[in-house]
């Protein structure tokens, strides 16, 4: 007497999470291990390669970038998780009241949604980091949702224009069903694997959205962040230098992460759309 | 005189699709359904007839672009609160795929008892257990067979009975079933059919059957109507429009159901005019729209759209054949 | 569309299955869809095979013509073609015999023809594979002339798919059928998607045209009345197996397994009320599968299950 | 196609361009200081002065017409949009903004459309391909070893590019469009330098993109193998070939273009940053040379360039889509 739902741990999501807790663990957990001294300037010598005191090295300022990537791993994931997060969360509602409710409301988010898709949102980033100052994660993360919602609005709806057509919508209304119990109670659980992906695919696009942002140098520098970091590296000519220990980390974290990402949000559309689990 | 539960008058419906398209799913549809005598409606029409959209304009679903629908007198569109709980609780429907008809995450009687709860008064929660059992049982459904199960666990023709227990709770006067054998394997087919026909003689429950199916109007109607691109074309008594058509279109369609007997077979090929081209279909916009097809057809049926006219058979049928001194198809 | 059977015994067997079993191998479980499943097709003969969704019929047709997709398997049997074991050829004598020999004609011909592509160019690829080479005014001639043989106009040819009705996508397909003259058909439910006219006409075609080069058909279906107007002999499939097989007359008149009996029984006829039971039928009655079918006529096959024939 | 949807289509990228302008023009004015003093003021906090600072500050000034009404201003700025005008640049004054971006372009378009081009044929190629039966298994590994490329950012991926094949190996050079005091003309070996220079930017989009592309066909392809056109052609003995490229892929690809269009915008922001990364001298060095100086006007041109490259293209692929696929008939 069970729900007929595919196996939940397949061989794609276990790699998947695997490699997000190799990220996740030290990210979340390091911070309160780091010692915030090694981060000052001139603690240690300057651009030292890794070694016993700095296990992966200094930058051209002395500190240590350890340290560095320890304090910073928890406020890229923070960019993500609030810019993914309220891109969803948004999305969810719009998505679902203009797939519903339809009308006038569906015509105007429709539109909307149309004519955003086909702007580049690091466009729109670029002129709102360059007028404005950005400057704790929180924002950076806010302000990339602003333009990052379009996507997950769209096929949040399409969804619901395409569950809403099935029979037991119908049935329901027949009930006595009010339109919200509809959406919410029996919408929205046939949902979940689906909004989990959305979800992780949204995470994924804010922090890509982030590293753009500070690559440019548009980031907000009283913050350590991994993307921070790089353009740091950029312009200390880390690279030219053959200073690896600088650039490399924080660009292998995010291959390990974003691949995490990858694998965790392609196996949670196979289990929203089993479909495509041949092949 | 007595108000009929469910009346259309001359209804008009039509959908765009895309920048051009524009298809007249019901071009003037009437009917009524009474409200004290239990009966088995049966709509007929091939895909395209309108026949679908009938149904959703009867349940309130779709509202027409002409023409009025009536519940008890009261426009269904203006229904509100009380007025309108009272057309749901009256007029229930089933569809045509039982699995599509199940929200797949819970348990198939999660839709029985928000049935019950919306509608029942708060005397009357106490005894829900009892009062779903006792619906399947009508059904002929064992409640511990199907309490609790999933939409995937049962067949085809069990979640059809479980919808026809589920409307049945409401002890509604009309339902609208719409194919709902369709979909459903012919050796449990049967088995539907014969839960609606008990539903009317012993409960008192009207239908209005929409169905392409002929050979299952034929077991369980009491009155037949047949659509044709959205406008009746014939209605009568159901033994009487099947055993002696009026309408060319009517009879051709009977012609071409196949009978399950091989001592029976067609013995020529099917009498089929099927002269679609532009002009013969431009031609005939104006007029009856069987005009491609039909082998009786006149330069009368250019000109105007044939009404409903009284025939021989005691039946009506829209066809110029039928006015007073036409010549009559043998 | 009389009935051949007494010339049709004596005649060459065209298609021969034995033993066939299809698998469906997944990672919960295996779907045993075909199960064992023997009968033989002989010249000019058409043979129906019935069963509701499920029964496996349209697992087998796949699987006689070799398009299983996986994870579809045939597990064990043999389908002889003449003298040729299908199962054994490789790709390329597969793909020489096909269509020259045995034509397919699919259930939706919505979705059949590619929907890219005019009509024109998907005869001219079917001719081209079998290596055809003629001009192109004889190749058009060719179409035009089965297309005729199908009641439809050569107008048709440089539309696309979405451009024609259901009933003429499933004539173009009969007509695409033709173009070889092959010696077996193997239609899937050809009308199953179709009005009540549409259907006639396209079945009284498909009978016509099979007819016109006295090839062997295979006709898959769900629905007894059509089965009952154009096949000389009849298997009922249940559960991956055949129950009972027979001439078509002898099945609806003397039925013998309890469920084909159901089947016939529950076939409603648009010129009689049948009177039929609402009770009971909750929970789908099983039927023992295991052993062979019987002889309990001549030509007259059904499988045991338990209770007497004469029931 | 319906001069209707023509011009349907043709209103939605002027509403674009359209909106896209003025939330420029509506972010640049809604800070609280001027957009300019603020970046000066970023520099300074980071230590970096930016020379003749309170020149480019009255420059600006006067260039908006802060002191105008906020609608006067806005005509103003679409006015100068309207007619290619996008200000001064403030760090190569008195070239204009467009001047520069202008410049810059052919080198953006050139590596953008190459990298596209061959990103989405060899792609889409590798994904269909590995699913297609009957191919060498080694083969599918190689496009499963493709996917995870999809996932990581294209301008991470130049990094490491750089640092192997530049910096490590010295193959191809670190940075540029064509070695510094050479000689350009037309020929080959330009051409070669061009080519030698190109790689690398080139290969960093390709590599990642390409597992974008192959996934997403793979899927398609998947449930494309088991539609009923391509069961029916191999029924019809049809070569393998003739199915996968007239059938299969013709098919496949049509949602595939629809996302092309999608993904433009992505793609043209990781060659911004990937243009960084290589010192390559197109829109994405500027706009990083732009953000560096302050160069206001500049930067705000890059993003208009970009938005109307994304609109351009969209509309081109919406144009050309009915051409691919005959069910669309607008």
């Amino acid at each position: 007497m069970t729900r007929r739902l595919p196996r939940f741990l397949t061989p794609v999501m276990t790699l998947g999470l695997a490699l997000l807790a190799l990220v996740l663990v030290p990210g979340l957990l390091g911070q309160f291990v780091a010692d915030p001294e090694q981060m000052r300037l001139m603690a240690g010598g300057i651009n030292a390669p890794p070694g016993h005191d700095h296990p992966l090295g200094t930058q051209n300022e002395g500190r240590d970038l350890l340290t560095y990537i320890l304090k910073g791993m928890p406020n890229t994931l923070l960019i993500g998780l609030v810019g993914g997060g309220s891109a969803v969360l948004l999305g969810t509602v719009l998505g679902m009241l203009a797939g519903y409710v339809g009308g006038l409301l569906d015509g105007v988010v429709r539109n909307t949604v149309d004519i955003g898709l086909t702007i580049p949102p690091l466009a729109i980033l670029i002129m709102i980091a360059a007028s404005f100052s950005i400057v704790t994660p929180l924002m950076m993360g806010l302000v990339i949702a602003l333009t990052s919602w379009m996507h997950p609005t769209r096929v949040i709806r399409s969804q619901v224009l395409s569950l809403r057509e099935r029979e037991f919508v119908l049935l329901l209304r027949l009930s006595g069903a009010s339109p919200l119990h509809i959406v919410f109670r029996e919408l929205m659980p046939n949902l979940i694997p689906f909004l989990a992906a959305t979800f992780v695919n949204a995470v994924a696009t804010a922090i890509l959205a982030s590293i753009g942002l500070e690559v440019l140098g548009l980031g907000s520098f009283q913050t350590p962040t991994l993307g921070n970091l790089i353009y740091f590296a950029i312009i200390g000519n880390a690279m030219w230098l053959g200073l690896w220990w600088w650039w490399l980390p924080p660009i292998v974290i995010f291959i390990v992460l974003f691949m995490g990402l990858f694998f965790v949000s392609t196996a949670l559309d196979t289990l929203a759309n089993p479909r495509l689990e041949q092949g | 005189m007595s108000v009929d539960l469910l009346t259309l008058s001359d209804v008009h419906k039509s959908f765009s699709r895309g920048y051009r398209n524009r298809v007249d799913a019901l071009q003037g549809v009437s009917l009524s359904v009474a409200a004290e005598r239990p009966q088995i409606i049966t709509i007929a029409g091939e895909s395209g007839s309108g026949k679908s959209t009938l149904g959703m304009l009867a349940l309130g679903f779709l509202s027409p672009d002409a023409g009025e629908l009536r519940f008890r007198g009261q426009e269904i569109a203006g229904l509100r609160g009380q007025a309108l709980r009272d057309f749901r609780q009256s007029v229930q429907a089933i569809f045509q795929n039982p699995f599509a008809t199940f929200n797949p995450v819970y348990p198939v009687d999660h839709v029985l008892r928000l049935t019950l709860r919306n509608f029942s008064t708060g005397a009357e929660q106490a005894s829900r257990e009892t009062r779903i059992s006792d619906a399947l049982r009508a059904m002929h459904l064992d409640p511990a067979l199907v309490l609790g199960k999933y939409p995937h666990q049962l067949s085809g023709g069990q979640l059809q009975r479980v919808l026809l227990a589920r409307a049945f709770l409401l002890r509604p006067q009309l339902i609208i079933a719409d194919e709902p054998v369709s979909m459903i394997d012919a050796s449990l087919r049967a088995v539907v059919l014969a839960n609606m026909l008990e539903l009317k003689e012993r409960h008192g429950i009207s239908w209005l059957y929409i169905t392409h199916d002929l050979s299952t109007a034929r077991q369980i109607s009491d009155t037949l109507l047949i659509l044709y691109r959205g406008r009746i074309v014939e209605a009568g008594p159901m033994e009487r429009v099947l055993d002696a058509p009026q309408h060319p279109y009517t009879q051709l369609l009977i012609q071409a159901i196949p009978r399950p007997d091989p001592t029976q077979r067609w013995q020529a090929p099917l009498d089929w005019q099927g002269d679609e081209s532009a002009e013969t279909v431009t031609a005939a916009a104006s007029g009856c729209a069987f005009y491609a097809r039909c082998p009786f057809r006149m330069d009368r049926c250019l000109e105007a759209v044939p009404p409903l006219l009284a025939t021989p058979a005691d039946t009506q049928a829209a066809c110029f054949l039928h006015e007073p001194g036409a010549a009559r198809p043998g | 569309m009389a009935t051949m059977s007494g010339q049709a015994r004596e005649s060459v067997v065209v298609l021969a299955v034995e033993g066939l079993s299809i698998h469906y191998e997944m990672r919960a479980a295996t779907v045993r869809a075909v199960d064992g499943v023997d009968f033989e097709l002989r010249d000019n003969e058409v043979l129906g095979l019935a069963g509701e969704s499920g029964s496996g019929k349209s697992t087998l047709a796949l699987g006689i013509l070799r398009l299983l997709r996986a994870p579809g398997r045939v597990v064990a049997g043999s389908v002889r073609f003449g003298a040729t074991d299908l199962l054994a050829l490789d790709e390329s004598a597969l793909r020489e015999l096909r269509w020259r020999q045995f034509a397919y004609i699919p259930q939706g011909s919505m979705s059949a023809l590619n929907p890219v592509m005019r009509l024109q160019a998907q005869f001219r690829d079917t001719l081209t594979a079998h290596g055809e080479r003629m001009p192109r005014a004889a190749m058009h001639a060719r179409f035009v002339d089965v297309l005729q043989g199908v009641g439809l106009d050569a107008d048709l040819l440089p539309r696309y798919p979405h451009e024609l009705s259901g009933g003429m996508r499933q004539r173009v397909c009969i007509a695409m059928a033709m173009l070889l003259g092959p010696r077996l058909i193997i239609a899937d439910e050809p009308t199953s998607a179709l009005d009540v006219i549409s259907q006639r006409v396209v079945l009284e075609t498909l009978a016509a045209a099979r007819k016109a080069i006295d090839a062997s058909m295979l006709l898959i279906g769900h629905d007894m009345a059509l089965l009952a107007q154009v096949t000389d002999r009849l298997g009922i499939m249940y559960a991956g197996r055949l129950v009972e097989m027979g001439e078509t007359g002898t099945l609806f008149r003397d039925a013998r397994h309890p469920y084909s009996r159901r089947l016939i029984a529950s076939v409603p006829d648009v010129r009689a009320r049948r009177e039929f039971q609402s009770e009971a039928m909750d929970s789908e009655p099983q039927w023992p599968l295991d052993e062979p079918l019987q002889e309990v006529a001549a030509g007259h096959f059904v499988r045991p299950w338990g209770g007497g024939y004469d029931s | 196609m319906t001069p209707r949807y023509l011009g349907m289509r043709l209103a939605t990228f002027v509403l674009t361009i359209l909106v896209a302008s003025t939330l420029n023009f509506a972010i640049s004015r809604l800070t609280p200081q001027d957009p300019i003093a603020a970046l000066l003021g970023r520099m300074a906090s980071r230590g970096r002065t930016v020379e003749n600072g309170a020149e480019i500050l009255a420059l600006y000034r006067e260039r908006l017409g802060l002191d105008d009404p906020l609608p006067q201003q806005y005509l103003n700025y679409m006015g100068n949009l309207l007619r290619g005008d996008l200000g001064y640049s403030l760090a190569f004054f008195p070239i204009k903004a467009e001047a520069v971006i202008l410049r810059a372009l052919p080198w953006t378009i050139g590596l953008l459309s190459v990298a596209t081009l061959l990103a989405f044929t060899v792609g889409n190629l590798l994904g269909a391909l590995a699913v297609w039966p009957r191919v060498p298994a080694g083969f599918r590994w190689l496009v499963y070893l493709s996917m995870p490329f999809s996932a990581v950012p294209y301008y991470l991926l130049a990094l490491i590019l750089v640092y192997l094949f530049a910096l490590n190996w010295s193959v191809f050079p670190l940075g540029g469009a064509f070695t510094p005091g050479s000689v350009r003309g037309f020929d080959l070996a330009t051409l070669g330098d061009l080519l030698h220079h190109a790689t690398l930017p080139v290969l960093s989009v390709v590599l990642a993109v390409i597992g974008f592309w192959a996934l997403s066909m793979r899927g398609i392809m998947a449930t494309v193998l088991g539609d009923d056109y391509l069961i029916y052609a191999q029924a019809r003995g049809l070569r393998s070939r003739r199915i996968f490229s007239h059938y299969a892929m013709r098919n496949a690809m049509l949602p595939q273009v629809t996302a092309l269009a999608i993904d433009f915008g992505r793609l043209i922001s990781g060659q911004v940053l990937v243009e960084i990364i290589f010192n390559y001298p197109g829109v994405g060095w500027v706009l990083y040379n732009a953000l560096r100086a302050a160069d206001f006007f500049v930067i705000q041109g890059v993003t208009l360039f970009m938005v109307f490259a994304v609109a351009l293209a969209t509309l081109i692929l919406d144009l050309i889509y009915p051409l691919l696929d005959p069910r669309i008939r607008y």
